[in-house]
C-alpha cells in the first residue's frame, strides 16, 4: 500500500528530470556541427535532393518547432524516425536492447557476489594480509581502463591462446552455452571495475558497521562472529551498497558503448556511438533518453529497496 | 573492389570510411565461413564486415560492403568479369543493342524467378527498377549513376528499351552494378513500400535473406531456383565486427572465412598457413587539397612550393605503409595503365623531387614568405594522421608553423563548405574509369544543372580554385578552368575510348599545372581468406564472387 | 572502544590546520605514501616534458633519449630494445619518449577537468545548500539531469558537438564531473549551515557571499577534496576512453589514450604499443586512487587510520622494557612511551 | 570466593598516536547478589574495564596483563569461542549506555531477543518467542505481544533500554554489567530503569556491576562503589561510607560537585582542568595534575591502595604514614578492596 504509493510518487518525480534530459539532449544533438543531410549524401549532393531531404525530415523548421513536435510525438511513445536507417527509432532500439541489458545484467550477476564475498572477507580480516591483498586488488581493479582490459583479453585469450571467440553475440535465451562462451570477455570487462568498486564499498561499509554498537551488543550476547558479520552487519552495510549498485547503472551503460564497440555486440551502446558519428539525431537522442530513464528507474528501485531494507525509512 | 560504381559516386559510408581509414580497412565483404555444424553441403561462408547494414534495398543503399553483398540478393543486367576487362550479359541475354545513339534495347532472360514465390522477373521489373532510381522524388543515392538514362521502357515481356539523355561510355558499367541499376521485384516493392522493402528485400540473386540480427550478422541462404543453378554453398553470413583487427583475430582463429587484413597484420596473415591473402586495389586517390580560395595557397607558386616540400614516398609510407602505390594524374595506377596515360611525363613535370630550398624560393615568389601558419585539417584515421604528420614535419623544417586539427567528419564537411582550412587530407574512391575522378573532382559545380546554392561552393576538390579565380579575376586561370570543365563533361558524354582518352590527357595537364591537389597514392586493401574455402578468389572488380559465371565457392572442411 | 580514553582528535575541519594535520597523518598509511610517490614522479615527468617542450623545443629529451615527434619509417614497429626500451610506434617514433611526454597530457586533463568539476561543484553545491528553496530545487534538478546521463555518453555528445581537442576534453569531463561534487558540497554545506559560527556570522551581519565563501565553503571542502582525488583516476581513464573512441587529443601531441587507440590496430604485431601506455594509465590512476583512499580514511572520523597491526607488537618485549625503565615501586609504567614504535621521545612530565 | 574477581587488569589500546593505557592495574571483586558501582569521569576507563571482563576488547585494544576470574574460572585464558558459548549472554550479560545504537536498527526487537535466546539456550524458535514476550512483559513493556514485532526506532528511549535489559535477562545470567544504562535518558525515565534494576537484583538474585559517572545514580542501586580515575581505581568503599567519608581528594571533589544527591549532572567536571591523556599519563599519582593536595612527592611515587577504614581503601599518599616505596603485593590490594 504505502510502498505502491511511494513508488508511484517517486516515478512521478522523475517526470521533470526526464523532461530536462529530453530538452538537454535535443538541444545538444541539434547543436552538432555539420548538416546531417549533407553528411548522408556525401560530398556533392544536388541541391534539390538535399532540400527535399531537409524538408522531409523537418530540419529546415525552427528548432523550437522541431522540439515541440518531438515532445508531442514522444508523449505518444514515438521516438522519431532514423535518418540513416529509414526506420522508426523505437524499432531500432528494441532490436538492440537485449544484448545491452544481458551484458549489463550479467556483469551485475558476476560483480555482486564476488564483490560482496571479497568485501566481507576483507572486512573480517581487517588489516591482516588477506585484507591488504583484496584491498590492493580492488584498487587495481578500478584503476584498469576497461577498454585496455578488453584489448588485452582479446590479445591473450583469443589471439594467443585461441580459447575464446573475440566477438559476437548470441542470446542466452536461445543458446546458453554459446552465449556463455561469447559473453565471458565482455562481461568480465564490464564487471572488473564494477566488482572492484562494489568490493571496496562493501569492505568499508562493513568495517564501519563492525564498529557499531549493535555489533558489540551481539558479541556480548554470545552471537557467533560469523552471524554478526553475515546477518547483523551485512544487513546494515547493504544500505550504502544498494545506493551504489543503483548508481552504477550509469557507469555500466557508459561502459556498454566501449564494450559493444570492441566485442562487436549488437547493442544500444554501439547504436548510440554510430548515431553520434553519423548525426542520426533521433537515434542518439532516443538512446540517451533510454539510458537516462533506465538509470532513473534504477535509482527509484534503489530507493524502494532502501525502504525495504531499512525499517526506519517510511514511504512518505 | 566490388563497391565501386559506375559513376564513381563516392557513397557516404565509403566516403566517411575512406577518410577515416583509407587503405587499411577491409571494406568489402568477402569471406567464406564454415559453420562446422551445418556443413554437409557446401557449408556457410562467413565474412567479416565492419558496418551494420542500414537498408537491404540496393536502390537506397550507400554502404560499400553491402553493395557487394547485395549482388548476392539481386541481379543486374550485366556482370563485370573478375579481371574487370569485360561486362558479361547476366539478366540480359546479350549486350544492349544500339538502335540509335540514344536508344538501346536489352533482351532479358525468361527463366528468372524472384525469391519466395514473388513470381517471374520480367521487363516490367527492369523498367520499374531503373525508373524508380531515376525519379528524383525517391532521392536514390544511385540517381547520378544512371543520370544518362532518360527513361526505361518495357517494350515486350522480356524486352526493355533504354532511352538515353546522352550517350555514355559508362553504360555497361552502370548496368552491371548494384549502385546503379539493381533489378528489384516491382510487385513486392510496391506492395511493401520503401521502409518494409528495406527490411525484406525481394530479388532474384543466388542467395536470399534468411535472417538479420541487427548490428550482429546478416545471414543469406542459397537460392535453389537460381537461374545459373543452385550454389554449392549452403549460405553466406556476414558478421558485423566494428574493429577490423578484431575481425582478423576471428579469421586467424578460424571463426570465420574472410576478413579484411590491416596493414599491420599483413605480415601475420601472410605467415599464417591457413590464410590466403589477396591484395586488391582500392581504386582510389589519396592526398591533400590546398585551399585556393583564401589563405597562403591562393598563388599557384605557393601551391607548387608545397609539392616541393614533401617526399612523396615518405608520405605514402607514413600513411599506408606497404598497402598503397604511388599514382600520377590523380587516378589509380590501374586506370593509368589501362588507358595508357603518359604517367612518366606527368611525374617528370608535376611531381617534383623534394627540395626545401626551392620550396622556400617559391613561397617567396608567391609573396607569402615563410612567416605564416598552416591550418592542416584532418579527420580521424591512421592514414590521414600519417600523411599529416609528415607534412607537418616538412613545414616545420623550413620554419613554417603548421598545426594539425583533427575534426569529426561532420565538421570536416562543414570546413570544406566554408573553406575553413589551408590544407586538408582528401581521398576519393572511384573505379577504373577516369571519369570517376575527373568529372567528380574537377568539374565546375556552378555549371551543373540545378547547381548548388550560391553560398555553397561545393567541396569537390577544386571548387575553390574555380571560385577563387573568379573572385580574384584571374582570367588566364579561368580560361584554363573553363576548358577543364568542358573536357570532363565532354568526356563523360562520349562513348569512344580513344576520344575520351584525349580529353583526359588534356584535362590532366591543366589540373596538374595548377597544383590545387597533392596526389600521392592509391590505397590497397588486403583481404584474408581461409584456405578451406575452395574455388574462390576475390578481385577488385568481381561481383557475386562466391557464385557467378566464373567461380563457385565451396568450403572444404 | 567507545571513545574511552582515546584522545578526541576526530577530524573536524574547522581550519586549514585541520587539512594539514590530516595530511601529516597520511604518513601512517603506506599506500597513500606510495600513491603520493607515484604522483610526484608523474608530476616531475610532466613538468619536465612541459618545460622541455615549450622552452627547449624538445631538445633535452632528444639529447637524453629521442625526440618523441621524430618519425622514421624504417623503424616502424620496432621491438623494444636498448635503443628503444618501449619499442617504436607506427611512424617509427620512440615510445618511451612519447610515454614520458604523455604524462603531461594525462595530468593536465586530470587536473584541469577535476578543477572545473571541483569549482563548479563547490559553487553549485554551496549556493544550493545556502539559499535553499527554489534556488536549491532548480540547481539540484539541473544537476540530476546531468547526472542521469551516463558520463561517457554525455562526454561523447559533448565532444561530437565541439570537436575533438584537448580543451574540449577538459570541459567535457569537467562538466560530467560537476554533479558528484555539487552533491557532496551541498550535503556538507547543509550540515554546516546551521552551525554556531555560521549563525554568529549571520548575526554579525556579514554579507551572504562572505558567509558562503569564508565560512561555509572552507569548512565543508575537505570531503570534496577527497572526492577530487578519488575521481582524478576516473577522469584520466575517461579521457583516455574518449581518445580511444576517436574523440581525443590532437596529433602529434603524445597522449596515452590515443597511443592506446593506435596500439589497438597493432595489437597482434606490436603489443608494446598498447601495453606501455595502458600500464602508464594504470599506474597513474592507481597512484591517485591510493592517495585518495588514504585521504578518505584519514579525513573520515569513522574510518580511523589503520591501527598498527597487532602482530607487529611484541607485547612481552615491550613490557620488559617498560619494567626495566621503571624506577618507581609501582607495577604501573608511569613513563610510557608515546610513539607507536616504542622508542620515541617521552612526554611524561618527569622533569 | 567472590563471584567475580578482577586483579591488576591492564587493557591498552595500541594506536598510531601512542599506547592508550585505558585500564592500568585495576582490581575489584563482586560477590553473588552484590551490586558494585564503578564511578568516574568519562575517559576514566570504566567501560573498558567492564568490557575487558567479557573479553569484548577489540583491536587495537588488548588486555596486556591481569586476571579476571568468574566463579573461579580464569576468563582471560578462555578462547573467543569458549567465551561466546559459555560466558557471554548466559553467565554475564551487559546493558549498554545507548540502547538506540546498541540494538540493531534493521531487525525487530523480538528477533534480536529471540536470537539471543536461541543462541544461548536450547529453546526452539517458537519457545524463544514466548520467552521473549515474557521478558518484555517482565521489564515493563506494555502490549509485549504486539510490540515484539516492532523495530527499535519505534520504541521510546526508555522502552529501548528496557528491551535491552530484557535481552540481558534473557538467559538468567549471574552477573549483569550495566554500562551507564541511564545516561542517555530523561530523569523521570531514569528512575524507572533504576527501579527495574533494583527489582531484578531482588527477584533474580543477580550480581550487578553498575558503571556510571553519576554518584547520585550509584546510591540508588549499589552496595559498594569503586572510583576510577584515568585507568586506575583511586578509592573503593561501601556507598554510605564513601559518601560520608570520602578519603581520596578526587572522590572528595566529585562529591563536592554534586549539588544535591538526587540531581543528575550531564557531565561531571568537578575539578579544574581536564583529565590528561591516557597516552601519556602523569607520572606518579595520576590525579596530581588536578589535585589540590598534590605535593612534590606525588610526581615520583605511584600511590598504592591503602586501607583507610572498614572495607575502605584509597590510593593516595596522604594516607601513607610510612611513606614507604614498597610495592604492595597483589594479595594486599585484593584484601583491602575485598573487606
Amino acid at each position: 500500500m504505502g510502498l505502491l504509493r511511494y513508488t508511484i510518487r517517486r516515478l512521478l518525480q522523475l517526470i521533470p528530470v526526464l523532461f530536462g534530459i529530453v530538452t538537454l539532449t535535443f538541444v545538444m544533438m541539434h547543436a552538432l556541427p555539420g548538416d546531417p543531410v549533407r553528411l548522408w549524401l556525401g560530398t556533392e549532393p544536388g541541391q534539390e535532393l538535399a532540400d527535399e531531404l531537409i524538408e522531409a525530415h523537418g530540419f529546415d523548421r525552427p528548432m523550437h518547432e522541431q522540439y515541440v513536435d518531438y515532445l508531442v510525438r514522444l508523449a505518444q511513445g514515438d521516438l522519431g524516425h532514423s535518418f540513416v536507417y529509414n526506420r522508426p527509432v523505437v524499432d531500432l532500439m528494441w532490436e538492440r536492447m537485449e544484448p545491452t541489458l544481458v551484458v549489463m545484467g550479467l556483469s551485475y550477476l558476476v560483480a555482486l557476489p564476488v564483490a560482496l564475498g571479497l568485501g566481507i572477507y576483507g572486512a573480517a580480516r581487517h588489516n591482516r594480509a588477506g585484507d591488504h591483498v583484496s584491498r590492493f586488488a580492488g584498487l587495481a581493479g578500478i584503476s584498469t581502463p576497461n577498454f585496455w582490459l578488453a584489448l588485452m583479453m582479446i590479445y591473450m585469450f583469443s589471439y594467443n591462446f585461441g580459447l575464446l571467440p573475440a566477438t559476437g553475440y548470441t542470446s542466452p535465451f536461445v543458446d546458453p552455452v554459446e552465449a556463455a562462451v561469447l559473453l565471458i570477455m565482455p562481461v568480465l570487462t564490464l564487471a572488473t571495475a564494477q566488482t572492484a568498486l562494489l568490493m571496496r564499498m562493501t569492505r568499508s561499509s562493513m568495517i564501519e558497521e563492525m564498529r557499531e554498537d549493535y555489533v558489540e551488543t551481539a558479541r556480548a550476547y554470545g552471537i557467533p562472529e560469523r552471524k554478526i558479520l553475515l546477518r547483523h552487519s551485512f544487513r546494515n552495510a547493504l544500505l550504502p551498497l544498494v545506493t551504489i549498485v543503483g548508481l552504477q547503472v550509469s557507469t555500466l551503460l557508459g561502459g556498454s558503448v566501449i564494450v559493444e564497440e570492441i566485442f562487436a555486440i549488437p547493442g544500444l551502446g554501439r547504436l548510440f556511438f554510430d548515431s553520434v558519428i553519423e548525426q542520426d539525431y533521433s537515434v542518439a537522442v532516443g538512446v540517451t533518453l533510454f539510458f537516462s530513464t533506465l538509470f532513473l528507474i534504477g535509482v527509484v528501485l534503489t530507493d524502494i529497496a532502501y525502504a525495504y531494507i531499512d525499517p526506519r525509512i517510511k514511504y512518505d | 573492389m566490388t563497391d565501386n560504381l559506375n559513376q564513381s559516386h563516392l557513397d557516404r559510408r565509403r566516403f566517411v570510411k575512406s577518410m577515416a581509414a583509407a587503405g587499411s580497412v577491409g571494406l568489402f565483404a568477402g569471406c567464406v565461413g564454415s559453420d562446422p555444424e551445418e556443413s554437409e553441403d557446401g557449408g556457410v561462408f562467413v565474412i567479416a564486415t565492419t558496418d551494420e547494414v542500414e537498408t537491404f534495398d540496393p536502390r537506397q543503399n550507400q554502404l560499400a560492403w553491402y553493395s557487394s553483398a547485395a549482388h548476392y540478393l539481386f541481379d543486374s543486367l550485366l556482370l563485370q568479369s573478375p579481371d574487370g576487362s569485360e561486362f558479361e550479359p547476366h539478366l540480359a541475354v546479350d549486350h544492349p543493342e544500339e538502335i540509335d545513339e540514344t536508344t538501346y534495347v536489352v533482351e532479358i532472360r525468361d527463366d528468372v524467378e524472384f525469391h519466395d514465390d514473388w513470381g517471374q522477373l520480367t521487363a516490367e521489373d527492369v523498367e520499374y527498377s531503373i525508373n524508380w532510381v531515376l525519379d528524383p522524388d525517391n532521392a536514390s543515392p544511385n540517381q547520378s549513376n544512371v543520370a544518362y538514362i532518360d527513361e526505361a521502357e518495357a517494350t515486350g515481356e522480356f524486352e526493355v528499351t533504354l532511352h538515353l539523355e546522352y550517350p555514355s561510355g559508362l553504360m555497361d558499367r552502370s548496368l552491371a552494378h548494384m549502385n546503379a541499376a539493381p533489378i528489384v521485384c516491382k510487385e513486392a516493392a510496391e506492395e511493401m513500400g520503401d521502409e518494409e522493402f528495406g527490411q525484406n528485400p525481394v530479388g532474384s540473386g543466388p542467395f536470399k535473406l534468411e535472417n538479420h540480427d541487427p548490428s550482429s550478422s546478416v545471414e543469406l541462404v542459397a537460392n535453389a531456383d537460381y537461374f545459373l543453378g543452385e550454389p554449392i554453398l549452403e549460405g553466406l553470413e556476414y558478421r558485423i565486427i566494428p574493429e577490423a583487427e578484431v575481425g582478423y583475430v576471428n579469421l586467424a582463429q578460424g571463426d570465420l572465412h574472410q576478413s579484411g587484413v590491416t596493414e599491420e597484420l599483413l605480415g601475420e596473415a601472410e605467415e599464417d598457413d591457413d590464410i590466403d591473402t589477396y591484395q586488391l586495389s582500392n581504386m582510389d586517390f589519396q592526398g591533400f587539397i590546398l585551399n585556393s580560395l583564401e589563405g597562403p595557397f591562393t598563388d599557384v607558386r605557393a601551391r607548387e612550393a608545397v609539392h616541393h616540400l614533401i617526399d612523396y614516398d615518405e608520405v605514402l609510407d607514413a600513411a599506408a605503409g606497404s598497402l598503397a602505390g604511388r599514382n600520377w594524374g590523380h587516378m589509380p595506377q590501374e586506370t593509368v595503365d589501362a588507358w595508357d596515360f603518359p604517367a612518366d611525363e606527368w611525374e617528370e613535370n608535376y611531381y617534383p623531387e623534394q627540395d626545401h630550398d626551392r620550396a622556400v624560393e617559391l613561397f617567396e615568389e608567391a609573396g607569402v614568405g615563410t612567416d605564416f601558419e598552416v591550418d592542416l585539417v584532418m579527420t580521424a584515421g591512421e592514414a590521414n594522421e600519417g600523411r599529416s604528420l609528415v607534412l607537418q614535419n616538412e613545414f616545420e623544417e623550413v620554419g613554417i608553423d603548421c598545426d594539425i586539427r583533427e575534426i569529426s567528419t561532420g565538421d570536416w564537411l562543414e570546413a570544406l563548405n566554408q573553406a575553413d582550412y589551408d590544407i586538408t587530407t582528401y581521398g576519393w574512391g572511384g573505379n577504373d574509369d577516369p571519369d570517376g575522378y575527373y568529372y567528380h573532382m574537377f568539374r565546375d559545380l556552378q555549371n551543373d544543372e540545378g547547381g548548388m546554392d550560391d553560398d555553397v561552393v561545393g567541396h569537390s576538390s577544386i571548387g575553390y580554385l574555380y571560385e577563387g579565380s573568379r573572385e580574384r579575376g584571374d582570367d588566364d586561370v579561368l580560361e584554363d578552368l573553363d576548358r577543364l570543365d568542358d573536357l570532363v563533361r565532354e568526356a563523360q558524354a562520349t562513348v569512344a575510348q580513344e576520344e575520351r582518352r584525349e580529353y583526359y590527357v588534356e584535362a590532366a595537364e591543366i589540373v596538374l599545372s595548377l597544383y590545387p591537389v597533392i596526389g600521392v597514392y592509391s590505397a590497397e586493401s588486403v583481404t584474408g581468406v581461409h584456405t578451406n574455402v575452395q574455388n574462390y578468389e576475390p578481385s577488385e572488380f568481381g561481383e557475386q564472387e562466391a557464385f557467378n559465371h566464373w567461380q563457385e565457392a565451396s568450403i572444404d572442411e | 572502544m567507545s571513545g574511552e580514553g582515546v584522545p578526541a582528535n576526530d577530524a573536524e575541519f574547522h581550519d586549514e590546520g585541520g587539512v594539514l594535520e590530516t595530511l601529516t597523518k597520511l604518513r601512517h598509511s603506506p599506500t597513500s605514501l606510495a600513491g603520493l610517490l607515484i604522483i610526484f614522479a608523474l608530476v616531475l615527468m610532466a613538468l619536465f616534458s612541459a618545460v622541455d617542450n615549450f622552452v627547449f623545443d624538445r631538445a633535452i629529451i632528444t639529447w637524453l633519449h629521442a625526440d618523441p615527434h621524430a618519425m622514421d619509417q624504417s623503424m616502424r614497429y620496432d621491438d623494444p630494445s636498448w635503443e628503444h626500451p618501449m619499442g617504436t610506434d607506427r611512424y617509427g617514433r620512440d615510445m618511451l619518449s612519447r610515454v614520458i611526454y604523455g604524462s603531461r597530457t594525462a595530468l593536465t586533463i586530470g587536473i584541469v577537468a577535476v578543477g572545473i568539476s571541483f569549482v563548479g561543484g563547490v559553487i553549485i553545491g554551496a549556493v544550493s545548500a545556502f539559499f535553499g528553496g527554489y534556488v536549491d530545487d532548480f540547481l539540484m534538478r539541473s544537476v540530476e539531469i546531468l547526472y542521469a546521463i551516463p558520463g561517457l555518453v554525455l562526454a561523447i555528445i559533448f565532444m561530437a558537438i565541439f570537436g575533438p581537442s584537448i580543451y574540449n576534453l577538459f570541459i567535457a569531463y569537467g562538466i560530467v564531473g560537476i554533479p558528484a561534487y555539487a552533491r557532496v558540497m551541498r550535503s556538507e554545506a547543509l550540515s554546516i549551515r546551521d552551525r554556531q559560527y555560521v549563525e554568529a556570522a549571520k548575526l554579525a551581519g556579514l554579507p551572504r557571499r562572505t558567509i558562503l565563501f569564508r565560512e561555509i565553503v572552507p569548512n565543508g571542502i575537505a570531503p570534496v577534496v577527497v572526492q577530487a582525488t578519488l575521481s582524478m583516476g576516473g577522469v584520466i581513464i575517461g579521457a583516455a576512453a574518449l581518445s580511444f573512441l576517436g574523440f581525443g587529443v590532437q596529433p602529434p601531441t603524445p597522449d596515452w589514450g590515443r597511443m592506446l587507440s593506435d596500439g589497438r590496430t597493432a595489437m597482434v604485431v606490436a603489443w608494446w604499443v598498447a601495453v606501455f601506455p595502458g600500464i602508464m594509465i594504470f599506474i597513474t590512476v592507481m597512484g591517485f586512487n591510493m592517495l585518495g583512499d588514504g585521504l578518505r580514511d584519514v579525513m573520515d572520523p569513522k574510518m580511523t587510520v589503520e591501527a598498527t597491526p597487532y602482530d607487529d607488537w611484541n607485547i612481552d618485549e615491550w613490557k620488559e622494557k617498560q619494567r626495566a625503565a621503571t624506577t618507581e615501586s609501582d607495577l604501573a609504567p608511569d613513563t610510557p612511551t608515546t610513539r607507536a614504535d616504542g622508542s620515541g621521545p617521552q612526554e611524561g612530565d618527569r622533569s | 570466593m567472590s563471584l567475580l574477581e578482577v586483579e591488576n587488569l591492564r587493557t591498552y589500546f595500541f594506536t598510531p598516536a601512542g599506547i592508550v593505557q585505558a585500564v592500568d592495574g585495576v582490581s575489584f571483586e563482586v560477590d553473588a547478589g552484590e551490586s558494585l558501582g564503578i564511578v568516574g569521569e568519562s575517559g576514566a576507563g570504566k567501560s573498558v574495564a567492564v568490557k575487558s571482563i567479557m573479553g569484548l576488547i577489540r583491536d587495537p585494544g588488548r588486555i596486556v596483563e591481569g586476571s579476571v576470574r568468574f566463579d573461579g574460572r580464569e576468563l582471560t585464558e578462555l578462547s573467543e569461542a569458549e567465551l561466546r558459548r559459555e560466558i557471554r549472554g548466559n553467565e554475564i550479560s551487559i546493558v549498554f549506555q545507548d540502547a538506540m545504537s546498541a540494538l540493531n536498527p534493521v531487525f525487530t526487537v523480538g528477533s534480536q531477543l529471540e536470537e539471543v535466546i536461541v543462541e544461548n539456550t536450547d529453546r526452539s524458535p517458537s519457545a524463544a518467542r514466548e520467552r521473549a514476550i515474557e521478558l518484555l512483559d517482565d521489564v515493563g513493556i506494555p502490549n509485549p505481544d504486539r510490540r515484539i514485532d516492532e523495530y527499535p526506532h519505534q520504541y521510546s528511549g526508555g522502552m529501548q533500554q528496557r528491551a535491552m535489559i530484557a535481552m540481558a535477562l534473557a538467559c538468567d545470567p549471574r552477573l549483569i554489567i550495566a554500562d551507564e544504562p541511564t545516561t542517555a535518558l530523561d530523569v523521570t525515565i531514569q528512575a524507572g530503569i533504576l527501579e527495574l534494576f533494583d527489582e531484578i537484583q531482588e527477584t533474580h538474585d543477580t550480581s550487578i556491576v553498575y558503571v556510571t559517572h553519576d554518584l547520585g545514580v550509584v546510591r540508588e542501586v549499589c552496595d559498594r562503589v569503586s572510583v576510577m580515575y584515568l585507568g586506575r581505581v583511586v578509592e573503593s568503599a561501601p556507598y554510605e561510607e564513601l559518601y560520608r567519608y570520602p578519603k581520596h581528594p578526587y572522590t572528595q571533589s566529585l562529591l563536592n560537585s554534586v549539588v544535591t544527591p538526587d540531581e543528575i549532572l550531564d557531565e561531571i567536571n568537578p575539578i579544574g582542568g581536564t583529565m590528561p591523556s591516557a597516552v601519556s599519563p602523569p607520572s606518579g599519582c595520576r590525579f596530581r595534575t588536578r589535585c589540590p593536595e598534590a605535593v612534590e612527592e606525588c610526581v615520583h611515587v605511584t600511590p598504592r591502595a591503602r586501607q583507610v577504614g572498614d572495607s575502605h581503601t584509597a590510593a593516595c599518599l596522604l594516607y601513607d604514614e610510612s611513606n614507604s616505596h614498597e610495592e604492595p603485593t597483589l594479595r594486599e590490594i585484593t584484601n583491602q578492596t575485598n573487606d
